[in-house]
């Protein structure tokens, strides 16, 4: 291992950081317009495709047989407490690191300038946010999970509540107390395994033996920190709020990655940590799953504001995900709980592109003619084409059409439902129909049909910086959806690990 | 010192102290109170005086009865206070207030003479030795062992005296003074202008 | 053969990709030339793999592509399985498609999205070949999407159209309806095979057939039926089936090409290949089979009667569709999945030629649909009158003609089961399909007499402009004139009878009524025509022609009496059985409202307006009581603070 | 014998009373400083008294930092009361609810 090999995660946290600090020092001169703020938003670009460059070494030099964590760093942190820097990947969690790495370029494109006030500032705060997001996914120690995972709400709160929409303040508090009143029940929850364990490493509370009471405590504090970061039903209702108020860059790295913060704790704490608690709760969760697929899918239907309809079906295929994670007792032997697993981690990667992509396409519209309600719409396809097209794409994908990546997903997880009980895949294939309808309702009355009004007819078409963003996502939505192996058997491995340690009780 | 004489003159003094006090709180007119409170600095020293502590007894009559209360009393006399709306009536708290107070200087009392005998003795205090100087012992601790904190006490009173200074500084809109740094630096073409016309005004 | 394949599979998908993405640039005629050639080639490696197949024995082949994903055991492929069902499915489709094509060139001449057209059914052909193809349930679910997803676009091409864009949509969702059960169907296949590829799930087909699941706390069920019926439910989708054809006549919203492609000769066929495909499976469970010909039945019947209602010349032709499609599936169900194979390719040819007959008489008459509007058009337009009239004869069955021999001797399958002692369910089946066979003609020819005899009903201006199409319009029609009129006379020996398909369908012997006929009715093509009269359907279908003639050209008067006399009947067909009614007044509005009331009142009123905000309040509410107490004021603090210290005090002195 | 108990009943006495001072006199900063000093004083007693009885200077060395600290507050209290009145043209407690000038 070289150098370079053995602090690429280190690399990968801190560029994005580094050059978002960097920002925000030399910031702009107020003037979206001027040369200067044109630099902040070139060495944003620089920074954010350099971290992508990088990343794609980790995916280079992945092992796709070796079981355990890859790329590990380890530095005293807080000797006291035994904490440590300790950072490291597996199967789980790279795919999601690339995803990061991935949309944050894109994102940084697409706010190019659109952002009128404090471009440097905007800039800043989403290379801050993708470093400390990259940070979450690689943390191997409880304490420096933690601070990474509240130390990412600060640039989101900042994101939503500078650049966001009229009712901004109401949605950033909501979004705050929200995921904060979760996730300080998850530095509980720390607190007693560090009693455990003397320290915070993360395979160490894997290993540790605890009581069942303690274990349900412990699954109960991790849901109440992961189930609003999915978010689960009944707490989602922040997400819809949020999404609305967001600019569309805030909106499309909240989509596309920090929902997936919940599914990756699902994954990497809850399911390993707490097995027998898990499998205690294991109904109640799919029971949750299973409302949001359905109940979700219902809510949307009647959504009148496109963002606030994408918010929702982002809740909906979220729903899938905690589903497949939590099949596995359901199932009991023989095939089906991994695939389970990998449906939900596929579904987590794809829901990342299209999500963000569909947000992408919202932010397209309401670059043009502020506004983000349907009704405001109609006949789209007659003035811009080549953007119908791509809305379309993302909205079949978003229906989980196969041959794009928002099959992948579903599929595996029905079917590894299926085998867990009829009803369960029963209510998740009602997906099918429901995401179809309200997707393809909302591409009907917003791009079908004849010219609607004079913002519509005045729309022009995609702009090549638009244009790149959304291919770049399309090729990216279809290549996952007709050859997802890759991503596959990245995770393999280590989901089978991940299934070892579930199956061996703690108590 | 006879026993007696020194047991009359600190109950006389304590009596004229709690007396002063009470005037102090009581009465209406703030330079009244600020002469009770005089009056019972004054006791005070007398008491301390009593219990050999001399030099304190000295400083506190210096300070604070030649310094500070005349500062209050300044500050009294300069601010026109309208003393009848500041002291008119009790508030609706007082009865609360004066209840609490009885219970704690019950408790206080009670604390001290029943539960506080048994701990302390009943006796007075040892008497100084005497050759004992009051002022020479403290200041060979002060400047020794406490010299540290003595400059510290001494940084803020200077400390005291720039804030006090500070604070009440004004800057009095219509004061004219010079600018000695403006008026030497001043030329020639800030003062006179040469315009340049015509000798007469074209029609 | 690889080779082949990949080239007929990939040769449409590059060319709709260059012709989607650079339609611009490539110009007009460029994207028509180069789908063509494209389709054209496809079509000529898949003749080749068929007399490969037919004439010189070649053994079928299984060949997988690459791995699409593979995780927990379950390995999920792309790859190709090409037997003879497949190599006829694959003549079927890209002759078609190309002849589509041609057409398309004169049917779209002055249509702006003239490229994305091209693009789009070049796609299609995409898509259904990988259906076909497929050697496995993903691959088959990917095509079974793909088609849906073109068929969507294509039925939205005119987007500026409501009646469009809402046919699309309806489109979209009854199919999903269908998917929703075909994907728990291939869940089911992979809990109880464990594997997705066609040969692994049907060599333990029969460990399958002794199992049950529990779908319902309490009932066990065969796991084949379960299957097999959810699987059904995907047919009944994307074959238009009753109860959720609803969407099938809608979608002729839009162009007639792809009316003819999609919507009748290959899209709609997906879910009959697809049951013929899986008979392995389905043969083992008699319960899925009596369901099938149930819906099969149903639909054959009941749908034919709503032809007759109907004005739209391409609705009326859209409604045949979906009674041929009962009758294909009466045909599954029986058990004689060759018989419907065959009706399906004889059906492709002669639907196909009536839907591009019924567009070059659109194109005539100015995009004027309406058949109370036409009359008398055999004088101007000769080419499309003799080969609709080839198309509405197959399509009634007359003798010699290709539909002739397959719904004759479907019938006569059908005819067959229920003496084999299959139960009640396959002797009204049987009734059905005899009756539909009145039916047919009758609806056929109404629109064949309205529309080429009688008088001249358009206007003025309409009329002076009447002239044959063009011969990129013609020409299709009559290379699939051929076929619909003769493709019958040799091929049905083969088919169904001497054993064309090998182990591409497997029948169980004590279903095999295609065995029973073979042996004991068939004697050739030739003595099949002979003995017509023998045949009670032969009657029938010269009955109905009758009526047709006698109601619409000799006594034109006598159906609006008919009409005034039946109101109730009338209405109820005219309305279509009130199933629009009941889907969109019922279903959507119901999922609409309770969306809202979930939304509303549980969302909003619940969770965020009691639970969320109403926490925020209460906290709020509390916080301005406590905040009295924070006056601002220092001596309330200082009086706390002493009132604090007398409590200490107290506890102190007191208490300790 | 007079001697520690009667010193600290005094300091008690006084004590209270600057409360009870403070408790009256809510509307009148001044009397409130005054109050403060009284207390002040009351605390000095006790260093004073303790320090006789144990013997030990040192709290007299307290008192007279106290006495320095007292008088520093004093003047500064004094100068804020001052620039109050100037800006508010009053010393009523009451009205002083707001932390910005």
């Amino acid at each position: 291992m070289n150098l370079f090999a053995q602090h690429l995660l280190s690399l990968l946290i801190w560029l994005p950081i580094l050059g978002g600090l960097m920002l925000i020092v030399i910031g702009d001169d107020g003037n979206a317009r001027s040369a200067r703020a044109g630099m902040m938003r070139f060495s944003a670009l620089l920074v954010t495709v350099l971290t992508f460059v990088f990343s794609t070494a980790l995916f280079a030099g992945f092992d796709n047989v070796e079981p355990g964590m890859q790329f590990i760093e380890r530095q005293s942190w807080i000797g006291a407490i035994n904490a440590y820097y300790y950072l490291g990947v597996d199967g789980i969690s790279t795919p999601l690191i690339l995803l990061t790495t991935f949309i944050t370029p894109l994102v940084v494109i697409a706010g190019w300038d659109s952002i009128k006030p404090r471009p440097a500032q905007y800039f800043a705060a989403f290379l801050i946010l993708e470093g400390l997001m990259i940070g979450v996914f690689s943390a191997l120690d409880g304490l420096l999970f933690y601070v990474f995972w509240e130390a990412m709400l600060v640039p989101m709160f900042l994101i939503i509540g500078v650049w966001g929409g009229e009712r901004r303040v109401y949605a950033t508090i909501k979004f705050f107390l929200y995921t904060f009143l979760g996730s300080v029940l998850m530095l509980v929850a720390f607190i007693y395994l560090f009693g455990k364990t003397g320290g915070f490493d993360l395979l160490g509370f894997m290993n540790v033996p605890l009581s069942l009471p303690a274990q349900k405590l412990i699954f109960l504090a991790f849901l109440a920190a992961f189930a609003v970061k999915v978010p689960m039903w009944p707490v989602h209702t922040w997400l819809p709020d949020a999404h609305v108020e967001a600019p569309t860059g805030g909106s499309v790295i909240l989509a596309a990655i920090m929902l997936k913060m919940g599914g990756y704790g699902f994954v990497r704490l809850s399911l390993p940590i707490v097995p027998d608690g898990s499998e205690y709760f294991a109904n109640f969760v799919i029971a949750l799953s299973l409302i949001a697929v359905v109940y979700i899918g219902f809510v949307a239907l009647m959504q009148k504001d496109m963002k606030k309809l994408i918010a929702y079906s982002s809740i909906a295929h979220m729903g899938f995900v905690t589903l497949g994670f939590f099949l596995f007792w359901s199932i009991g032997s023989g095939t089906g709980a991994a695939l389970g697993i990998s449906g939900g981690m596929v579904q987590m990667v794809s829901h990342g592109l299209i999500s963000g992509a569909m947000f992408l396409c919202v932010g397209v519209l309401y670059d043009r003619v502020h506004s983000r309600q349907i009704a405001d719409y109609g006949g789209v396809a007659n003035t811009m084409p080549t953007f119908a097209a791509f809305m379309v794409l993302f909205s079949m994908a978003n229906a989980g059409l196969p041959g794009t990546s928002g099959f992948v997903g579903e599929f595996m997880v029905i079917i590894a439902s299926f085998k867990a009980n009829f009803w369960f895949a029963f209510l998740a294939a009602t997906t099918l129909i429901l995401g179809a309808a309200y997707t393809l309702w909302m591409v009907k009355r917003v791009l079908y049909g004849e010219v609607a009004n004079d913002n519509v007819a005045k729309l022009q078409d995609l702009n090549i910086r638009e244009f790149t963003v959304l291919a770049v996502l399309a090729i990216s939505v279809l290549l996952l959806g007709l050859w997802p192996a890759p991503l596959v058997e990245m995770m393999n491995m280590s989901i089978e690990t991940l299934l070892a340690q579930i199956a061996q009780s703690k108590l | 010192m006879g026993m007696l004489l020194h047991t009359v003159l600190f109950y006389t003094f304590a009596t004229i102290l709690i007396g002063a006090a009470l005037g102090v709180v009581f009465s209406r007119n703030p330079v009244h109170a600020i002469m009770f409170l005089v009056l019972a600095f004054f006791q005070s020293a007398m008491l301390w005086m009593l219990a050999e502590a001399e030099f304190l007894a000295i400083v506190l009559v210096l300070v604070y009865v030649g310094a500070v209360m005349v500062l209050f009393l300044f500050v009294v006399m300069m601010l026109d206070i309208n003393v009848e709306a500041v002291r008119k009536g009790l508030d609706r708290y007082a009865p609360l207030g004066i209840a609490v107070a009885l219970l704690m200087a019950f408790e206080l009392v009670q604390l001290i003479w029943l539960r506080g005998s048994a701990e302390f003795g009943s006796g007075g205090f040892v008497p100084y030795p005497e050759d004992y100087n009051n002022t020479k012992a403290l200041g060979s601790v002060l400047y020794t062992e406490h010299v540290y904190a003595f400059e510290i006490a001494a940084v803020i009173l200077l400390l005291a005296i720039v804030a006090a200074i500070t604070l009440t500084m004004r800057k009095r809109p219509g004061l004219k003074v010079q600018n000695i740094a403006q008026q030497v630096a001043v030329r020639a073409k800030d003062r006179l202008r040469i315009v340049k016309m015509d000798a007469e005004k074209k029609p | 053969m690889l080779n082949y394949y990949l080239t007929i599979v990939l040769a449409p998908l590059a060319a709709a990709v260059i012709a989607g993405l650079f339609g611009r640039q490539i110009g007009r005629a460029g994207s028509h030339w180069l789908t063509i050639l494209a389709v054209g080639t496809s079509c000529a490696l898949s003749v080749l793999v068929l007399r490969a197949m037919f004439w010189d024995g070649a053994v079928s082949e299984n060949i997988s592509l690459y791995t699409w994903a593979a995780t927990d055991g379950l390995h999920m492929e792309v790859g190709f399985l090409v037997d003879r069902l497949t190599a006829l499915m694959m003549v079927v489709v890209t002759f078609v498609s190309l002849m589509v094509h041609v057409y398309t060139i004169g049917y779209m001449h002055d249509d702006p999205g003239y490229q994305r057209f091209f693009s789009y059914i070049s796609l299609f052909t995409f898509a259904m070949l990988m259906l076909v193809m497929s050697n496995n349930f993903l691959q088959l679910f990917f095509g079974w999407e793909a088609v849906g997803l073109v068929s969507y676009l294509l039925i939205g091409f005119w987007f500026k159209r409501e009646s469009a864009i809402l046919a699309n949509l309806k489109a979209f969702l009854v199919n999903r309806v269908g998917d929703f059960g075909f994907i728990l169907g291939i869940a089911g296949v992979v809990m109880f095979t464990g594997s997705l590829d066609y040969a692994t799930v049907f060599s333990s087909a029969d460990n399958v057939a002794v199992q049950t699941i529990e779908v319902l706390p309490g009932s066990a069920w065969n796991a084949m039926t379960v299957i097999c019926i959810l699987l059904f439910i995907g047919a009944m989708g994307k074959s238009a089936q009753a109860p959720l054809h609803v969407w099938l006549p809608d979608s002729m919203e839009g162009p007639t090409p792809i009316s003819a492609l999609i919507h009748a000769a290959t899209m709609v066929t997906a879910g009959i290949f697809m049951v013929a495909r899986m008979s392995p499976l389905f043969e083992l469970s008699e319960t899925a089979l009596a369901v099938v010909v149930t819906i099969g039945a149903i639909t054959a019947f009941f749908m034919g009667l709503l032809g007759i209602v109907q004005n739209d010349i391409k609705r009326v032709v859209a409604y045949s569709t979906l009674s041929q499609l009962g009758y294909m599936t009466v045909a599954l169900g029986a058990s004689a999945y060759s018989a419907a194979i065959f009706h399906l390719m004889t059906h492709a040819f002669f639907k196909a030629l009536l839907f591009l007959a019924a567009g070059s008489v659109i194109i005539a008459m100015h995009h004027e649909q309406d058949i109370r509007k036409m009359g008398g058009l055999r004088k101007y337009m000769p080419i499309t009158y003799w080969t609709a009239l080839v198309g509405s004869l197959a399509l009634i069955g007359f003798p010699g003609s290709s539909g002739f021999f397959s719904k004759d001797l479907l019938i006569e399958a059908v005819r067959e089961s229920h003496w084999q002692g299959q139960g009640a369910v396959y002797w009204i089946a049987y009734l059905s399909v005899l009756l539909g066979v009145f039916v047919t003609a009758l609806y056929s020819f109404r629109m064949f007499f309205l529309v080429f005899h009688g008088n001249e009903r358009m206007d003025a201006d309409t009329k002076s402009h009447l002239h044959e199409t063009p011969w990129v319009v013609t020409g299709p029609l009559i290379l699939l004139a051929i076929p619909s009129a003769l493709i019958g006379w040799f091929t049905a020996g083969p088919v169904l009878f001497e054993g064309y398909f090998d182990d591409a369908i497997v029948v169980a012997p004590a279903h095999d009524v295609l065995a029973h006929i073979g042996s004991h009715v068939w004697h050739g093509s030739l003595a099949l025509v002979q003995h017509i009269y023998v045949s009670p359907a032969f009657w029938l279908a010269a009955s109905g022609t009758f009526v047709a003639w006698f109601l619409y050209l000799r006594r034109p008067d006598i159906p609006a009496t008919i009409e005034a006399k039946m109101s109730g009947l009338h209405q109820l067909l005219v309305n279509k059985y009130y199933f629009d009614d009941l889907y969109i007044k019922g279903f959507a509005f119901c999922g609409r409202s309770f969306g809202r009331f979930l939304w509303l009142k549980g969302d909003e009123l619940i969770i965020d307006g009691i639970l969320v905000n109403g926490t925020a309040n209460t906290v709020g509410k509390l916080a301005g009581v406590m905040r009295q107490l924070q006056t601002g004021y220092l001596y309330t603090y200082a009086f706390a603070m002493i009132i604090g210290l007398t409590a200490l005090l107290s506890w102190l002195i007191w208490f300790r | 014998m007079i001697g520690l108990q009667h010193y600290l009943v005094v300091s008690a006495m006084l004590f209270v009373l600057s409360i009870a001072g403070i408790m009256l006199n809510r509307r009148n900063l001044i009397l409130m400083l005054m109050c403060i000093e009284l207390m002040l004083l009351a605390v000095n007693f006790n260093f004073v008294a303790f320090s006789r009885h144990l013997g030990d200077d040192t709290g007299q060395v307290f008192v007279f930092f106290i006495l320095t600290v007292a008088a520093a507050e004093a003047a500064i209290g004094l100068a804020i009361l001052v620039t109050l009145f100037r800006n508010r043209r009053t010393i009523d407690v009451r009205e002083m609810n707001e932390m910005k000038g």
